[in-house]
Parts: C-alpha cells; sequence; structure tokens
C-alpha cells in the first residue's frame, strides 16, 4: 500500500565489499560467488571481494569506488559489527558519503567460522549479503548527537588496579571515587611477601601507593564500601555506594592503636583474616600494619558488646576524649554522579576444598600458595619464619602446580601467574629453610621479562621439577620412610614411572577465578561477562579495557588472570581511556534514537510506560496530544516502536522498512519471489 | 451524462447497504448527481446487462463483502474491467471482516459443520453442497465455494478503501462527493483519518499517563466507567490500533474498540500490531503470571483478527 | 649383551585408525590429552603397566595402534573409572581401554600368555548362552584354558568358600534365553 | 561434530528448515559472535537479524518472516535482569507469550516459534539451542502457511474440479 | 514409615560368592520398611568383561534388564547392590542417551523381543537409597542395638563412586562413613575408600590382585580398624577370602572381617542374626561371633 511508511528511495547505487580475511573466511566461504551473486541484485552497481576490507588499501577502495561509481548506499560482509562498523562507517564518511548509509554483513562469526560446510556456508553468505543490500536500499543519512561527559570517575576495587588507576586519573587532576570493600586497600598484593622475578619487595613497593591514594586531595576512598545501585549511562552515571560502619570514626582517629591494647580481650583469639586464619586478632583490629587508612576496625560478629551488650567498653575508654569510637554507628549511603567507571574487582583463589583428592582441610599441612604467602612474609604470622602448623620446620616440600586450572571439572583455564608465583615460593622456601622443594607441574610457563632466566636460576638452585600432574597426596605410608609424611602419587611423566615422594609440606599452586559475587557486579553495572566469569572486554586486543557498557572500563585480574606488571599496565590503560573520555568533554551518541510521527500519534499512551529512561512523553496538552521522545534521553532499544499499536514511532537504523526488507532478502530464494 | 455507478455485494451481512440507506435524505443529491446501472440488492439488474456495458463505462464501482465463491470472484473481475474505479466498501471488503474468520478452519470442515453436525439440521443422507448436480437428468451447476475468503484486493486492484463495519454514512457521502468533485486523494488511499481512535476518543482525557493493564475483563463480566477510558479500566480495547473515522460509535455506547476500521497507514498487520501495543503494557515479568493473564483474552485470533484474518501478512496475495 | 633397537618410522603411524577411535562411544576426548600423568599417578595398576596409561594415550593419539593394542597395560585395567574421574580434561580412559580391547580382541593381537582375555572370551560365551554367569564354572574354564596348574591354588580357596556356602556349582540360566539370543541377533543386524 | 555429520545424512533427503533469527545486540548477537570465535560448528539453518534489544522485535516481523517462506523464528535475548536497556527483554517476553498463542491458533506448531535467553558468555548454549530447533523444525517439516491447510485438503476432497484453486491465487502459496 | 517399594536386580554375584549381601540387604531394608521385589528372569549385566568383547551387545544385555523393570513396575527403582551391576546399568543408560548408534541396535533389539523401548528407569545402589530415601537421622533413630565391635574402615570400593554413579562424590566419599557412625559404629579414616581391590584380577594375574588388596588390608589395620565394612560383593571377596594365603605370603598375621554394610547396619537396627548372612564370613569369625552374638552359642549362628 502506497501510504505506508516511505517509499522506495529511487536512484540507489550499492557498492558490496566482501572480505576474504586472508584464509579466515575465504577458506570456507566462496568469496567470489557470494560477490557474483551481489552484482546480480537490483540496485547494486559494483560488487568485489577482497584479501582484508579493514586494511588502509580495502578501505581505500570503498573512497574510491564512492567516487568512481557514485555510490550511495554501502555493504561490507566481513566480520562482526562489533569489530569493525565503525571502520566502514568511517571509510564511507572518508569518501564522502554519510556513514549510516553503511551496513555490515557478518560472514565471519557467523558462518565461516561455524560452518565447516563450504556449500552450505556460501548459500548463507549469499543470502545474508541480500539481505543487506534490500535493507542498505532504505538506509538515510543520519547525524550523531552528542551527550557530554562528566568529568568524575569511580574506581571500584582497591587492590593494585585501583590504586595505580585511581593516582593516574587524580594526578590528571581528575576528581575519583576509590571504593574498598575490605577495611583497608592494597587486595591481594599487600598480602605478597616477595614479587617475582625481581624479587623485590611487594610491601616496599605497594605501601607508597597506598599512602599517596589516602592524601590524594583528588581521591575520596570509601572503604568497607560497596556500590548497591547504578543508574544512567556513559558521562553520567548515578551511582549509590554504600558505606558499612567501621564504629571507629576515621577523621577522629589519630591512629595510636590505644584502643586495640585496651580491649577486654587481653589475647587476641579470632582468626586473622589478613593471614588467612594463621593467626589470631582481637575484635577491634587493624588489618595488617601498613594497612590504609590507619584506622582499626571493629568486627561486630566477634565485639561482645555487639553480641550482648555488656562490655566494659575499655576501648571508647582508652580513645578518651578524641571519641574516635562509635559503637552507634549506622551504614551510610553516598550518592556520587560520575561521567565514567574502573571496575578494578579482583580475583579470588580457587578453594581447594573442592578437589579433596589433594587433601587441603583434611592435612593440617597442606597449605595453599596464598597462605604460604602470608607464611614467608616478614610481617606474616610467624615472622617470616615457615613453621607448620604442627610446630614442625618442613625438610622437603612439595609445590602441586594448576590446582583448580586447566581442568575441565573446575577452571579450564591457565591462570597465568603460577608457575611464576610456585617458583618464587620454592626459591623463598629453599632459601629460609633449605628443605627439598619438588614442583610438580603440567607444563612450565615462565613467558615475561626475567621469568625464563628465574626459573634457570631455580634449576641451578637444586630444585626438583617433576612433570607430571599429582593424582593424590595421603597419608597411607606404603613404606617406612612413609611413616609422618605426606605422600604424593604421581607419574613422573619424563621418566614413563610412577613415584611416591613423601614430603613434610604440601603447597597448592591455586588458581585464580572471578570472585564470586561478580555476577552481581556485572549486572549493576551492565557488563558482560565471558563464559569462565571474568569480565568481558569489548574486544581481546583492540579494545582490551573497554566492555560493552560505554564508559565502563575494566582493569586488573577481574577481567582475567595476570601477574602485577600487567594488572598495571592495564590499570593505566584503562585511566588513559576514562581519561580520554572525560577530555573530550562529550561523546557522540549512535544515532539510533526512536521518534514519532506527531501527525498520526493519537496519544494512546501505550508507549509512555515502556520507556526506562522516561524518554517519553505526552505533549500537545489541550490541542492535538501526542507522544514525544526525547532524542537525548532514548538509548536506542526500540521497545516503544515495537509496541506503537498505530506504527507512529520510528527508529533511525533500524525502520520497519530495513527490518522487513532484511527478512524478505534473507528468505527470498525460498518463496520464489 | 450522469457517471455511471454499480453497487455488488459479496461476502457480507448487508450492513454495508444498509449504510447507504442511513444516508436518508441525503441519498437524493447523490442519486441526482449519479445513474446507478447496477445495484442487485435493490434493483432488477441482470449480470447480461453489464457484461453489455463497454469496459471502464462505469465511473465507480462499489463493492461490499468478501470473496468465498466462485460467482463472488466472476463478478468483482466483471466490475473491475468495467470500472474506472473501484471502492471496497466496509471491513469485509476491505480485510475480509467478519467471514474472513472462517479461514481459521478449511473448507470441509465448515460445509461438515454447517450441512451436517449442527443439531438443527436433518440431513441424513449427509449431502453438502457441490457444483454439479444431477436431477431427473438435468444437470445443475452452483458457484463453488472456494477454500478460503479473500479480501477483494487479493482479487482484484482496488482503487479506494472505506472502512467499517459498517462504514460510516458520512464516510460514504465523503466518498461520493469526492467522487463527483474529483477530489480524490492518491489511489490506495484509505478514506478515513490516518490517526488511531484514541485520537478521537472522547476518554483520551481520562487516560493515565502510564497506561498499565493487571487482567483483562471483558464486557459482560464487570461494570464499565462510562467516563474512563477502557483500558485503564482493563477492557480489551483495540481503540489504540484502530483506525479512526468511526466517530467512536462503540465508546459512545459504553463498548471497548473491536478494530473494525483496521489498520492506520504504516501497519502492515493489524492483529500483530495490536497484539504487540496490548502485550507490552501487561504488567508482569513472570512468564507463569503472564500466560495467566492473557487467560483473560480466550480467543486471540478472534479478538485481534476479528476483522481482519485474511489480510494477515502472508495470507494476501502477492500484488505487484 | 643383547640390545634392542626402538624407533618409530612415521610411515607405521596410522591417523586413520586414530580417527576411527575417535569417534567409538567414550573416546571423543582422548584429543584432548595434556599428558599430565594423572591417570598414572591415580591407576592403583599402573605400577604393573609395561605403558602408563598416559602413554598409551600418546600412542594412539600418534597412530601407533600396534603398539598400544598389544601391551599388557589394558589388560591389567581393572575398570575401578579413578583415571577417568581425576582426568582433568574429563577423558573416559576406561571406556578407552574397553574399545582397545575389543581391538585387540578382533585383530588378535592381545597378549598370549595373560589370562585376562580368556576371561572376558568365557564370560562372554557363558553369558551369550544362559544369560547368566556362574562363577564357579566360569573359573574353572579360564583357568583349564589359561593356566591349569592355577587350579591347585584355587583349590583351596575353593574349599573355603564350599564351607561358607558360597560356592554354587549350579548352573545359572534365564527362562527366556532364546529371547535374549534374538535380541543379540537383531542388535547385529539394526548396527 | 557427529551432530553436524547426522545434519548432513539428513540433508541429503531433502528438507533444510529456514529459521530467522532476531538476535540482540548486546547478549544473543555477541553469543554468536563467541560461538563463532570459539569455533563452535552448528547447523547452518539460522540467518539472524541483528536488532539493539529483543525488545523491537515486533509481531509483524515474526509474522512476515513465516510469511515468506521462514520455517521458524528464534528471537534470541539477553537473560532476565541482564537486559542492556534494563527491561526489554520482558517487553519481548510478554509479546512472545500472547503471540506464541495466537500463532498456534493460526496453525504454527509451538516448536517453530521460540524466545531463547542467551548470554553474550554463552556460546556453547547459542549452539545447542541453534541445533536442537534446527532438529525440532527439521522433525515439523517445512512450514505450508498460516491457516492453510494444502495438503490436507487436496487428499480429503475427492472432486478434482472442485478442489481446484481459483485462478488469481497462484501466487497465494501462503 | 511408608512401606516404599523398589525393583531388585541382584546380579550373579548375590547368587554365589556374594550370597551374605543378598540375605542381608533385604534384612536391612526390611528393617526399615522398605520393600525389595526381585526382577523376573534377570540376566547379567556383563560386568566388566562384556564390554571388552562387544560394546553393542554389552549395551543390549543390560537394556534387557531395564526393559524388564520397566516392563514389570514402570516408574519404581531399580536397586542394584553390587557396584559393577549398578555402573554397568547407568553407563548403559548413558550410552543409549548419549550415542545414536548404540541405540538404534539396542531398539531395534528391543522391539524384536516385545519389550518397552522407551525406558526411564531409575538404577540405584542400596547406599544411595538408605542416604537418600531413608537419610542418617531416621536411621540413627531406629537403632535397637548398641555396637559393641571395635572400629572399622569403610570401604567404598570404586565402581560405585565411578563418573556413572551417583552414590556419593567419587573423590573421598563419606556417606557410608556418616552411615555408620550415625549408628554409633565408630570408624576410622580410611584413605584408601575408593582404591581399586583388582576385582577380577585375584582370578587372572593373581600376584597383582593379591598385592592390591594386601595393600587394602594393611592399611586399614595401620589405621586401627578391626573390621572392614563393603559395599561390593567383588570387594568383599578379595578382601575376605584371601587373607590366609597374604599370611602365608608375607607372614604377617590377618584376620580382619570384611563385612558387608547392610550385616552392620541389619544388626544395629535389631535384625534377625540368623538373616544377615554371618555364616558366609570367612576370615575373622572370633570376631565376628565376640561382635555379633557373644551370649549366645556360636553354631547357631556362625
Amino acid at each position: 500500500m502506497s501510504e505506508r511508511g516511505q517509499k522506495l528511495p529511487s536512484d540507489v547505487r550499492v557498492g558490496v565489499y566482501v572480505c576474504h580475511c586472508g584464509v579466515n573466511i575465504a577458506a570456507v566461504v566462496d568469496v567470489r560467488q557470494v560477490a557474483q551473486l551481489a552484482r546480480g541484485l537490483p540496485g547494486v552497481v559494483v560488487a568485489r571481494d577482497y584479501n582484508y576490507m579493514c586494511s588502509d588499501p580495502g578501505q581505500e577502495l570503498i573512497r574510491q569506488d564512492i567516487r568512481d561509481y557514485a555510490l550511495n548506499r554501502i555493504v561490507v560482509a566481513s566480520c562482526s559489527p562489533h569489530l569493525h562498523e565503525e571502520t566502514f562507517r568511517h571509510a564511507a564518511a572518508a569518501g564522502g558519503l554519510n556513514p549510516y548509509l553503511v551496513h555490515m554483513v557478518n560472514i565471519r562469526e557467523h558462518v565461516s567460522w561455524v560452518h565447516p560446510d563450504r556449500e552450505r556456508a556460501t548459500e548463507k553468505a549469499c543470502e545474508l549479503v541480500r539481505a543487506a543490500v534490500r535493507r542498505v536500499v532504505w538506509h538515510e543519512p543520519l547525524e550523531q548527537a552528542r551527550v557530554s561527559i562528566h568529568p568524575d570517575v569511580l574506581v571500584v576495587g582497591g587492590g593494585i588496579a585501583g590504586i595505580h588507576a585511581a593516582l593516574t586519573l587524580a594526578n590528571a587532576g581528575k576528581r575519583v571515587y576509590l571504593v574498598e570493600r575490605q577495611p583497608s586497600i592494597g587486595g591481594h598484593m599487600a598480602m605478597f611477601d616477595k614479587t617475582f622475578p625481581t624479587l623485590d619487595c611487594a610491601a616496599c613497593i605497594l605501601t607508597p601507593k597506598m599512602s599517596a591514594v589516602q592524601a590524594h586531595p583528588n581521591i575520596t576512598l570509601w572503604t568497607l564500601a560497596e556500590v548497591t545501585r547504578v543508574e544512567g549511562y556513559v558521562g553520567n552515571y548515578e551511582v549509590e555506594i554504600t558505606r558499612w560502619p567501621r564504629y571507629v570514626r576515621e577523621d577522629l582517629c589519630s591512629g595510636c592503636l590505644k584502643c586495640i591494647e585496651a580491649c577486654v580481650y587481653k589475647d587476641a583469639r579470632f582468626p586473622d583474616e589478613f593471614n588467612l586464619g594463621l593467626s589470631k586478632r582481637k575484635p577491634i583490629y587493624l588489618p595488617f600494619p601498613q594497612a590504609v587508612p590507619q584506622v582499626p576496625v571493629i568486627d561486630p560478629a566477634t565485639c561482645i558488646q555487639f553480641k550482648s551488650g555488656k562490655c566494659k567498653k575499655t576501648c571508647v575508654e582508652a580513645c578518651g576524649e578524641r571519641g574516635a569510637i562509635d559503637l552507634q554507628a549506622v551504614p551510610k549511603v553516598e550518592r556520587v554522579r560520575v561521567g565514567s567507571v574502573i571496575l578494578a574487582t579482583g580475583f579470588q583463589t580457587f578453594d581447594p576444598r573442592r578437589m579433596p583428592e589433594y587433601g587441603y582441610g583434611i592435612y593440617p599441612n597442606v597449605y595453599t600458595s596464598l597462605e604460604v604467602e602470608r607464611l614467608v612474609n616478614a610481617s606474616g604470622p610467624t615472622g617470616g619464619e615457615i613453621v607448620l602448623r604442627d610446630g614442625r620446620r618442613p625438610q622437603s616440600v612439595g609445590i602441586i602446580h594448576c590446582v583448580g586450572s586447566r581442568d575441565r571439572r573446575h577452571n579450564p583455564w591457565c591462570s597465568r601467574v603460577c608457575c611464576m608465583y610456585s617458583l618464587k615460593l620454592a626459591h623463598l622456601i629453599r632459601e629460609r629453610t633449605g628443605a627439598e622443594v619438588f614442583n610438580f607441574y603440567i607444563d612450565m610457563r615462565t613467558p615475561g621479562k626475567g621469568f625464563e632466566e628465574f626459573y634457570q636460576r631455580l634449576l641451578e638452585e637444586g630444585v626438583h621439577f617433576i612433570r607430571g600432574r599429582v593424582a593424590g597426596v595421603s597419608d597411607w605410608a606404603l613404606d617406612p620412610s612413609e611413616e609422618g609424611k605426606l605422600v604424593l602419587r604421581v607419574e613422573d611423566t619424563l621418566l614413563g614411572i610412577v613415584r611416591r615422594i613423601p614430603v613434610d609440606m604440601v603447597v597448592l599452586a591455586v588458581g585464580l577465578e572471578p570472585r564470586s559475587d561478580a555476577e552481581e557486579l556485572r549486572r549493576l553495572f551492565r557488563v558482560s561477562c565471558s563464559a569462565e566469569g571474568f569480565f568481558l572486554e569489548r574486544h581481546p586486543k583492540l579494545a582490551p579495557v573497554s566492555t560493552f557498557a560505554e564508559g565502563v572500563f575494566v582493569a586488573g585480574c577481574c577481567q582475567g588472570p595476570k601477574d602485577i606488571p600487567d594488572t598495571v599496565a592495564q590499570a593505566g590503560a584503562a585511566a588513559a581511556e576514562a581519561l580520554a573520555l572525560i577530555d573530550r568533554g562529550s561523546i557522540e551518541q549512535e544515532p539510533n534514537t526512536a521518534y514519532v510521527l506527531a501527525d498520526h500519534c493519537s496519544a494512546c499512551r501505550t508507549c509512555v510506560s515502556l520507556c526506562p529512561y522516561s524518554a517519553i512523553s505526552i505533549v500537545g496538552g489541550d490541542g492535538r496530544p501526542h507522544a514525544e521522545i526525547n532524542p537525548a534521553l532514548c538509548k536506542g532499544c526500540g521497545t516503544c516502536v515495537a509496541a506503537c499499536p498505530s506504527g507512529s514511532i520510528r527508529q533511525h537504523l533500524f525502520e520497519d522498512e530495513q527490518i522487513v526488507a532484511e527478512i524478505e532478502g534473507i528468505l527470498a530464494g525460498v518463496a520464489g519471489g | 451524462m450522469k457517471p455511471k455507478v454499480a453497487f455488488y455485494w459479496c461476502a457480507s451481512c448487508g450492513g454495508c447497504e444498509e449504510a447507504v440507506l442511513d444516508l436518508g435524505e441525503d441519498v437524493l443529491p447523490v442519486l441526482e448527481a449519479v445513474e446507478i446501472v447496477f445495484w442487485p440488492v435493490a434493483l432488477d439488474w441482470k449480470r447480461e446487462d453489464v457484461e453489455a456495458l463497454p469496459d471502464g463505462s462505469l465511473a465507480a464501482a462499489f463493492i461490499n463483502g468478501a470473496i468465498r465463491t466462485s460467482e463472488q470472484e466472476e463478478m468483482v473481475r466483471l466490475l473491475r474491467r468495467k470500472a474506472q474505479l473501484v471502492f471496497a466498501v466496509g471491513a469485509c471488503a476491505q480485510l475480509g471482516g467478519i467471514p474472513g474468520l472462517a479461514n481459521l478452519f478449511d473448507r470441509e470442515e465448515i460445509l461438515e459443520q454447517v450441512y451436517v453436525r449442527v443439531p438443527s439440521v436433518v440431513n441424513p443422507e449427509g449431502i453438502k453442497p457441490s457444483c454439479r448436480w444431477s436431477d431427473g437428468g438435468r444437470q445443475l451447476e452452483l458457484p463453488e465455494f472456494w477454500e478460503g475468503v479473500r479480501t477483494l484486493a487479493q482479487v482484484v486492484e482496488v482503487d479506494y478503501a472505506l472502512p467499517g463495519c459498517p462504514p460510516t454514512p458520512a464516510l460514504l457521502a465523503d466518498a461520493v462527493q469526492r467522487l463527483l468533485n474529483g477530489t480524490l486523494p492518491e489511489r490506495g488511499s484509505v478514506l478515513a483519518p490516518d490517526h488511531a481512535l484514541c485520537q478521537d476518543c472522547p476518554r483520551q482525557a481520562s487516560k493515565p499517563d502510564s497506561l498499565v493493564v493487571r487482567e483483562f475483563k471483558r464486557p459482560h463480566q464487570a461494570w464499565i466507567d462510562p467516563e474512563r477510558c477502557m483500558l485503564a479500566q482493563g477492557f480489551l480495547c483495540l481503540g489504540p490500533a484502530t483506525r479512526s473515522g468511526c466517530g467512536a460509535r462503540c465508546i459512545h455506547g459504553n463498548m471497548p474498540c473491536t478494530g473494525c476500521f483496521g489498520p492506520t497507514g504504516r501497519v502492515r498487520d493489524f492483529g500483530a500490531k495490536a497484539l504487540s501495543g496490548l502485550a507490552s503494557i501487561v504488567a508482569s515479568q513472570d512468564e507463569k503470571e503472564l500466560e495467566n493473564i492473557f487467560r483473560g483474552i480466550p480467543d486471540p485470533a478472534g479478538t485481534f483478527y476479528r476483522y481482519s484474518l485474511p489480510s494477515l501478512i502472508g495470507s494476501r496475495k502477492a500484488q505487484s | 649383551m643383547a640390545v634392542t633397537r626402538t624407533l618409530r618410522y612415521q610411515r607405521e603411524a596410522d591417523p586413520e585408525w586414530t580417527e576411527w577411535l575417535r569417534r567409538q562411544p567414550g573416546c571423543e576426548a582422548f584429543w584432548e590429552c595434556l599428558q599430565c600423568g594423572t591417570c598414572s599417578g591415580a591407576c592403583p595398576l599402573s605400577i604393573y603397566m609395561d605403558f602408563t596409561p598416559r602413554r598409551v594415550i600418546a600412542l594412539v593419539r600418534e597412530g601407533f595402534y600396534r603398539d598400544a593394542l598389544s601391551c599388557q597395560t589394558i589388560w591389567l585395567c581393572a575398570s575401578c573409572y579413578a583415571c577417568a574421574v581425576h582426568c582433568p580434561r574429563g577423558i573416559r580412559i576406561t571406556d578407552l581401554m574397553y574399545t582397545l580391547k575389543r581391538e585387540a580382541i578382533r585383530r588378535k593381537v592381545h597378549p598370549k600368555g595373560l589370562p585376562t582375555p580368556v576371561l572376558a572370551q568365557e564370560f562372554y560365551r557363558m553369558v551369550q548362552r544362559r544369560g547368566r554367569n556362574s562363577e564357579f564354572w566360569l573359573v574353572l574354564r579360564m583357568a583349564l584354558k589359561s593356566d591349569p596348574w592355577a587350579l591347585v591354588r584355587l583349590a583351596r580357596s575353593g574349599w573355603r568358600l564350599l564351607r561358607a556356602g558360597r560356592l554354587s556349582m549350579r548352573t545359572e540360566q534365564i527362562r527366556q534365553a532364546d529371547q535374549l539370543r534374538t535380541m543379540f541377533a537383531a542388535a547385529r543386524e539394526g548396527r | 561434530m557427529k551432530q553436524l555429520a547426522d545434519n548432513r545424512a539428513e540433508s541429503s533427503n531433502g528438507f533444510e528448515p529456514k529459521i530467522v533469527g532476531f538476535f540482540c545486540n548486546w547478549c544473543t548477537y555477541l553469543a554468536a559472535d563467541l560461538a563463532g570465535t570459539s569455533r563452535l560448528h552448528y547447523a547452518p539453518n539460522v540467518r539472524v537479524v541483528r536488532v539493539m534489544c529483543s525488545g523491537r522485535v515486533d509481531p509483524q516481523f515474526v509474522l512476515e518472516a513465516f510469511a515468506k517462506g521462514a520455517d521458524g523464528v528464534l528471537i534470541g535475548g539477553c537473560h532476565p535482569g541482564d537486559c542492556h536497556y534494563q527491561e526489554g527483554n520482558y517487553k519481548a517476553l510478554r509479546r512472545y507469550v500472547l503471540l506464541r498463542r495466537l500463532l498456534e491458533q493460526l496453525g504454527v506448531e509451538p516448536g517453530r516459534f521460540r524466545l531463547e535467553w542467551i548470554s553474550a558468555s554463552e556460546g556453547e548454549r547459542l549452539r545447542a539451542v541453534i541445533n536442537e530447533m534446527v532438529e525440532q523444525v527439521r522433525a515439523l517439516g517445512p512450514f505450508r502457511g498460516f491457516n492453510r491447510l494444502p495438503v490436507k485438503l487436496a487428499q480429503l476432497h475427492g472432486q478434482k474440479e472442485c478442489s481446484k484453486e481459483p485462478a488469481s491465487v497462484e501466487t497465494v502459496e501462503l | 514409615m511408608a512401606l516404599r517399594r523398589y525393583l531388585y536386580y541382584p546380579g550373579c554375584s548375590l547368587r554365589g560368592t556374594g550370597v551374605a549381601y543378598d540375605e542381608s540387604l533385604r534384612e536391612c531394608f526390611r528393617q526399615l520398611g522398605l520393600e525389595l521385589v526381585e526382577l523376573e528372569d534377570w540376566n547379567c549385566c556383563g560386568a566388566t568383561s562384556y564390554m571388552a568383547i562387544d560394546e553393542g551387545a554389552a549395551c543390549v544385555l543390560s537394556a534387557r534388564v531395564l526393559a524388564l523393570a520397566q516392563q514389570q513396575a514402570p516408574g519404581v527403582d531399580l536397586v542394584a547392590p553390587c557396584s559393577a551391576c549398578y555402573l554397568v546399568l547407568r553407563k548403559t543408560e548413558d550410552y543409549i542417551s548419549r550415542y545414536p548408534e548404540i541405540r538404534s541396535r539396542v531398539e531395534a533389539s528391543l522391539r524384536k523381543a516385545g519389550l518397552p523401548v522407551q525406558i526411564g528407569v531409575q538404577v540405584r545402589h542400596p547406599l544411595e537409597v538408605l542416604w537418600e530415601d531413608v537419610g542418617p537421622e531416621a536411621i540413627r533413630k531406629r537403632v535397637q542395638r548398641h555396637w559393641r565391635g571395635g572400629r572399622v574402615a569403610c570401604y567404598y570400593g570404586c565402581q560405585a563412586v565411578r563418573p556413572y554413579g551417583e552414590v556419593d562424590r567419587p573423590i573421598r566419599p563419606t556417606r557410608l562413613d556418616e552411615l555408620m557412625e550415625a549408628v554409633n559404629v565408630p570408624v576410622v579414616d580410611y584413605s584408601l575408600r575408593t582404591r581399586c581391590c583388582g576385582g577380577s584380577l585375584t582370578g587372572t594375574i593373581h600376584e597383582v590382585g593379591l598385592r592390591l588388596n594386601y595393600i587394602l588390608l594393611k592399611e586399614a589395620v595401620r589405621r586401627g580398624a578391626e573390621a572392614i565394612v563393603t559395599m561390593c560383593p567383588l570387594c568383599q571377596f578379595n578382601l575376605d577370602v584371601f587373607q590366609n594365603e597374604m599370611e602365608r605370603q608375607t607372614g604377617e598375621p590377618f584376620d580382619l572381617p570384611v563385612l558387608y554394610f547392610t550385616q552392620v547396619l541389619g544388626w544395629c537396627l535389631g535384625a534377625e542374626l540368623e538373616k544377615l548372612g554371618l555364616r558366609h564370613l570367612i576370615a575373622g569369625r572370633d570376631l565376628v561371633e565376640r561382635w555379633f552374638v557373644k551370649e549366645r552359642p556360636v553354631e547357631a549362628y556362625v
């Protein structure tokens, strides 16, 4: 019917470009045949196949054709639009064409990589191209809208990634909110003794940065705090942060720690979280000596006052006139507006209780690597002495690599840092105790600056390297020499012989995995997670710190396992991306917004309640009321468009005609026209 | 010479013809202005008379009703040949109308139902209509009952549509006037305003800005507040999806709109769009609960395609 | 002193056989083997095997099926599935062993001195005929076919069992043995 | 691999279902991208139309697809609570629940129309859903159109002359 | 407690060397108000040997058992006490659902035999039934006799907890230990609880089989166990029958009762002694006598 929608534009001149992507596409899809088909489609003036469309010459091809053939529509059949839509829009713009007259067809991720059958893959590619040609005919030139970027940044997580990102931004003069859930910043790195491969002291390099955060005028640091609500969009996020009470006021405390001394508990008797239960603390305690802020915290789960209300409150007394201790403190909610967010929430280590064959939690002398980090730490529970839970000093130690990693039953990925930290622990243990150290590895992975040299050094030190994955740890003695020891049964795969190796101490090199609450955070910020649960970057190579939520960046191990240098590098990159966003001041919005045909709208109000951004309102009061969409608020989901019962709302880039043309194009071969 | 016009009816109830009569005295000037050469319901003209006319000699043919039989098809083809303009009058001709609901069933089932199963039928031999019948050596012939109901436009080219079940006399008069004045719009137009009924609804002001529905009530089940928006009260009203021009007759009668004026100009499929708008405002996010709420719509096809089943996308003739 | 030469020419490898093996039920995943040796470490019998289970996988993966089929390893496997539950790649090594056993018997390359294949075959025949197995007769037949001297040793245990009322010399048989035979025939055709 | 081989065997005896997929840009489309980068092989019968959100899927598109010859329609959106636009997927669900009832009335078997939540990380699930649906639709056979049972009628009708299609309907295959 | 019904598939071993398991299981279930109805005309499951000869035939063999169960009492769970039977039947179900080729062969054979093709039988181990359908708490409440024996090592054996099984987790299972503790039987921490006894190796490669069982017994003794509690007829057989021979070879005296968990449980729940099959035990008869039947003349029971 002629009155439905737009008229088919006349004088359409389409150029179709089919990419080989080297062999990625061309090895499966017959790209020549696809181009051939395109040449025969109505409106197509030129159709080519080319090795790499995204390369400079490839883009130049498009620019040249626009000039030579007066093209006014472009279809590029290559990879996912998530990868190169921008590239080809730019190419078109450089050729003098409105960038929105370009449409991409995904014949790599959706075709050549998933359908090995050449004939059927080619058939599918042809149909998708035909659909795109039909669709692009309906495209119209569009202008981009701009949104302004609020200059403040939120950094979630106060480990080394968050600290580095926050400092970078703050040093550039930006206001940063740093939110940390624990009572102190520092993260996992604060727990380490030495860092590989240089063996410099973790505390020595981290502590100054922690203090710098505390002191920086541009950084607002909230510890014991969690993000509980996020609204808004890139440039204008509104974030709600809940600050759980510390019960000691940071603004009043001088850090004298007299309160801890004065606690009615004369001896520390509760497992110390920071030392992973290897030592004890009081109900009021400082998480660790270098904690930032240097303010004690009260744990209501163990404090008598909170449990029974009948404490003498000697801590309050000790604090005296300062009155920093506030047992009545309640959670406080902060609301901030920021333009961008950096997620640096880190990782958790694999819980080896999930692998009972390794005896963790069953045999006291089986340790996780993180526990050993505390054990060898000079400021740790034993002052750096390696003493077992039973008080003995180990004479032989087995370090099992890949615990929970590279395992389809648990975490299929390689955690990347375990080989190196196992070497480091082997070195430290050997150095401190002189014990025989056995490393059980599947593959030794030392790809980093100075890493292989470190491995070489360990070999020279006489540490045993046995290539084989330990099948089980037990205290089952088959031989008198094994009595009282933990026995590791393993095939030494280089010998091809099964060995039993008795040791005094077993160290489980536990892998890194996503934090158990990564899922909740992911929902809050509307970012995606990869299959294993780490935050998903926008592109693994080309956009490694961006996410699919614009303005939200990731840094550190929340994105995937990595070591400290990589974490810091990534945090710097995330900070730089955030800076780039802020300094641009505003960004272009995809012009895929919905709009109302005011003359046709009957103000039925179906759409109003559907918009999650309250972008739709009824205007026109007494005269002729109709709906109106505020393009600055519209994010382009198209829900109202689909709902409008009289077809009076439309959407740029996703017009009914475009989508229907695409459907028809896909199926054109079926119904015979 | 006065322009010649013809009226014809196909599968319809006759209501559209009534609408012509409902013009009352206003019909007189029309009769003054045109010469009616064919109008089976009112005048005794034969098919041969029409056949005898030269092709294109009629200024317009006003055809109501959907197409179900061979006779209907032959007649509309004939009229198409003779007429310069063809008007699809009423919902049946435009969209298929109530008779179009027969498309939910196949032909055999319908014949079986009507001639055998209905309790009031006495038909021990189970005789069903067939095209040819011989009776005492005489060959009798009946029009063929096609397999489905089609809209007029699915059989012949239609120039204008007058929507409604039936179209209002005012719309009819207006169409004739435009024909005489030569002020008809572009061919293919629907001769009614191109916005939804809500625009002209007397209860427009009572519509809440945020329209949500938690249950569906049917008009016979509850009292209908005559002042408030039907949807806001939970009555399934198709006003938001239906083309205006009817004068909100049903609403004035305190009944919800059932969609006889069909879709607005930008909608490809009335039922799908009406369903989409309605389902979107149901206040639930839970599949089970949604199923429950939608039980309040016992017959979705009959509700959303009450007047338009034959014009469902994909049922239409691919007209080029 | 005699020396043995061990050298594998690439022409001895048969990748097609490996492909065939991959399509056998339970054998899909061995391609993913990391050669970590967990299977051997977990296996209580690996210390008696000529090749550890890991090495068997390495052999079949490289297509050296003659070594894999003629080794003792597959006949020492007691089907305890320890390897399968410990394998970080989810390879069902026990099921792979079964496939190798079948193939070894089919090609008649199993080691001749071992009674294990004999037991399997005798068991198979007995159940094929009667639908059930009778422990006494099974052990007797196996011993007679492989190592009659073992009977001397077995007699002592047998006597103890008999005294405890645990040894029955009755042959067990199901009522509808013919139904079972029909089923085997149908299954062969349904292949 | 095995599954795929079976598909091929099936395809030799003719019918390859054609399924139109409406995938949301942020979850299911990305899941399909992930399936690609992970080289997961699946049945090539689904053609994807990208929409920003499953909430953009107008029931008209679904009818249009069936009308133009699709044998099945698959809508893919983010999991409940995960929508990039907060609640678009719920809007899709509302329409889906009612639309599938309507389609049943119009003679579309339930297996031909599905709404699935597939997140960006679920490449494997995408493959499973597609393979399963393709098999399901394959088993149902080609879609013959709304309210149209031409095969059934032809079989039922004895009198040849009466069952002939009217002349103008030659293009009304659906 | 409501009477629950189960189909019962004893398997070949429980007809021969494992007869004590058969007797005590029936009695134990009776004590708990669980009814066992023996599957009619059941056949051998194929055990470990069949798969080594003909995989298709192996599946047909166990599929017949499943189909009989489906035919005789649809919807009723099938209890398979022998670990090998349990694993093989479950593996067959898995294979049928996973591999179309096997499914078509199995279905062809079932059709030919007039047996149901659609099989929805749940195959379960007695320990699984006791744990899930009755529960350790309920069992604790029904204890009638106070255990006066020594500490035991709970030996799960391998196949019941392996990939196709659901009796307990495959590595370091605990349910048998907890069940024993529920009836006040002290257990030792036995780290070899799932280490294979060698199965039929004692009959084929005798020395190896013997060594495996020697290790199991020795470690149990080292842990301070005075008896071993088992849940598989083959494990019980291997550990029980060859103790004499081991003593001859190693000079280390072994005389450990190797009990079925159903015997211990049944006794604690107050079962009649004659019905626990204690007379079928070979090793450690003195202890068995002292623990189970102290006050009465030995001859009557042992």
